[in-house]
């Protein structure tokens, strides 16, 4: 019986090593797989390329951190590559002071390179970010009348990913806006670890209606994370 | 911009965005960015149906929601708690994108640093060696959609100019700009450069160009 | 009021020009916009580019043609793009006979090819197809030590589509394996015609089981096609 | 291949089939080809969970349903109505050819015209100059999957060798074939070349590989 589901975040967490790349789903704080996040930073992997829509708000000082931000100032993150850097952030310091590196990218181009990992696409062009800052060091072909960047596959040793509904086939479902990263992370994850509001019987997902099929998942957590927080 | 002297009244956040929203005719699909872009959906006609994208994968956003009436899986690509008409739909980062990078928008509204007279936006940075990069979708948005409408303040806090013959901030996208919208009129971007289509009321043509850049030309 | 529905076939197949390619969904006879392919030779644009999953089934001599064999057999197809051409077809006839071009391609690459053209992706490298005859002429690169070729994306002036149910925004879901090629040539048609076996209100498709949002649909059609047949 | 005369009896395509079965583990996710492959799907046992994948998009493709229980929307690459277990989902061509390309699924089974001691398969043409032109997914799958058994007749209908040195025909893909099932044998393609691993009863080496062009070792 093929049966996904782990009973513990460790064993979500189980062979996730220092140096891997780690894909990190969600939008501001909705489809953001906050517990598995936790669970990462208890594991205690390091030397960690993270890869996020956003590498966290303003940070006030003083306030407590947490998520993505809490990972970089426990000096676990090598790198971010993002298409939000704040300089008023965790992240912005951490960049400032040369302890930590930063790819900012469009977000577009995010992410279409994950998804070109989880298809099997090595490289791709693209219109996006051609005579900006982005472009520098890449190669540019002109497609069309207009010119392109050639923008490679973005492949994760780890994705997490959050649900709404899973099966034990890891079968998956979204709750709305949370869908955003996690189908595409899912695909380019060596390793996908899912947490899932919800658990249902295989079956039970109209197959007409799952979004991301169980051949992109390796692990799946319950965890009734409840309700996204309204964050900026 | 000392209104009370000069004898006209620049445009609020609110202004603008009401202004821009008169022109979005019924059936276009449009993405409306962050900060004075978010705000214009509030001023689309609720019988106008014109589908809002959002970059974090929903079509269809409607007007803010009641307090009591919040969605927290619905927000927006500021992150503000959203409504959905119906008819809206939700897809993931990759297929939102290909909305926006596959030419599918009618229409992107994007906030703005500075615009120049052949179209060149800066929107997200105000050197090349800032730690902030704030990128998001702008340069996806900005070269994918079929048309880029641009809505800020005329001048900056200080004064400056932010309608320019070059943009002196990283750009965004070359030539992207179609039409500009600021608290003081509205500007088309064209071949000869921006062409003044609408003045706030009290304002005069000299006035305008006076805190402007580059060279604006009469309708 | 956004309303997508035509009221006749003429109206849905209006504008379709001599020259055009067009991208034709369906694989087998499931999910093939068998009456539009009939509008689309009535009408009577001709030196088509047809772009489709299989040039045709095995054809017998003095057996009636339909479909794209039947568009072929009219004199109308220029070129296919396809990843299946039959030697005893109508299509392999007339590529014999030198009366109509064929480039067959890896089912893979025509999928991501297509879908390309609608993510606004121009071109991207894949290694299906290296080393082999699909590769000729094409350019070579080497990502993770496996040879790659580029492959260009393949737009359509006219997708024609057929969904389950459809509404007047033009959201589309689809029945089983008849979604196959419809939602990413819905994407990569410049002109997207839908035909649809059912109607519905605008809201009645819930919001997280829509396959094909609007966006990339131009004109829907109600035809109540009845179930695919049994094809070989 | 005079099976009477020779005291082995060949297997048959159902044969062919049900022995390839045996060697799929639960759990793995695995495309099936047109052909014998197809056949596969019905020898894997009901309580064995192996996640069968079709090009046209499923996943979980059961064995064929009884004739009064068809459902005409439900066909596999073959154009074949098929069932679906529970569990089992629909998606389009592009994100079924990501799962292929991805190098999502643990196993392709795919028929074959020719395998070379390389791993070199063609499958699709017999020269380059036919009009008939059949590649499908075979190029896709053959590059994409983790793992290539290719299950075919060991040798053409007029007796020629398809286990060769090299491949005569076009290739579907080089250097991609782990094992090739026969109705002789089992060969495992290795650095060393085919190693023998299974035969049918009653046949011994030599004999097989006098069915053999490329040189046979023993396991």
């Amino acid at each position: 019986m093929i049966d996904k589901f782990v009973r513990s975040m460790a064993e979500a967490m189980a062979g996730i090593r220092d140096g891997a790349t780690v894909l990190i789903a969600g939008f501001g704080d909705v489809g953001m797989p906050n517990a598995l996040l936790d669970g990462l930073i208890e594991q205690g992997a390091g030397n960690l390329t993270v890869v996020v829509n956003s590498a966290g708000r303003v940070h006030k000082p003083g306030a407590a951190t947490q998520g993505i931000a809490r990972l970089i100032e426990l000096g676990r993150v090598r790198k971010v590559i993002t298409s939000f850097v704040r300089a008023q952030s965790i992240a912005g310091d951490w960049v400032r002071d040369g302890r930590m590196e930063a790819e900012v990218v469009p977000q577009g181009t995010l992410a279409e390179r994950i998804r070109a990992a989880g298809a099997g696409v090595p490289a791709f062009f693209t219109p996006t970010g051609a005579g900006t800052l982005v472009a520098e060091g890449k190669e540019v072909r002109s497609y069309n009348g207009r010119p392109c960047i050639l923008e490679e596959a973005l492949p994760g040793d780890v994705a997490l990913v959050e649900a709404w509904m899973a099966d034990r086939w890891g079968n998956l479902v979204f709750r709305d806006a949370s869908r955003n990263f996690n189908p595409i992370m899912a695909m380019a994850g060596a390793l996908t670890v899912v947490q899932t509001h919800h658990v249902c019987d295989v079956g039970q997902l109209p197959a007409n209606e799952i979004v991301t099929p169980g051949i992109f998942v390796d692990r799946v957590l319950h965890v009734a994370a409840g309700d996204p927080k309204l964050t900026r | 911009m000392n209104d009370a002297a000069q004898g006209y009244k620049p445009l609020g956040r609110t202004g603008m965005a009401a202004r821009l929203a008169q022109d979005i005719p019924e059936g276009w699909y449009v993405n409306l960015g962050i900060g004075i872009p978010t705000l214009v959906a509030d001023h689309i006609p609720a019988d106008r149906e014109v589908v809002v994208h959002s970059e974090n994968g929903i079509l269809g956003i409607a007007a803010a929601p009641e307090p009591h009436k919040e969605n927290p899986w619905l927000i927006n690509a500021s992150s503000q708690r959203v409504s959905l008409r119906p008819g809206g739909s939700f897809f993931h980062h990759a297929d939102s994108f290909a909305m926006v990078r596959g030419g599918h928008l009618d229409l992107c509204v994007l906030g703005g640093f500075q615009v120049a007279a052949n179209g060149d936006l800066a929107n997200w940075a105000h050197s090349a060696n800032e730690v902030g990069r704030q990128i998001g979708g702008a340069m996806d948005l900005a070269v994918g959609a079929k048309r880029v409408w641009v809505v800020m303040e005329h001048v900056t806090k200080d004064g400056q100019a932010r309608i320019l013959r070059q943009c002196s901030y990283p750009l965004t996208a070359a030539a992207c700009v179609s039409r500009v919208y600021t608290n003081l009129a509205v500007l088309d971007v064209t071949p000869r450069g921006f062409v003044v289509i609408d003045m706030i009321p009290g304002l005069g043509f000299d006035e305008l160009q006076a805190w402007t850049e580059a060279p604006l030309l009469r309708a």
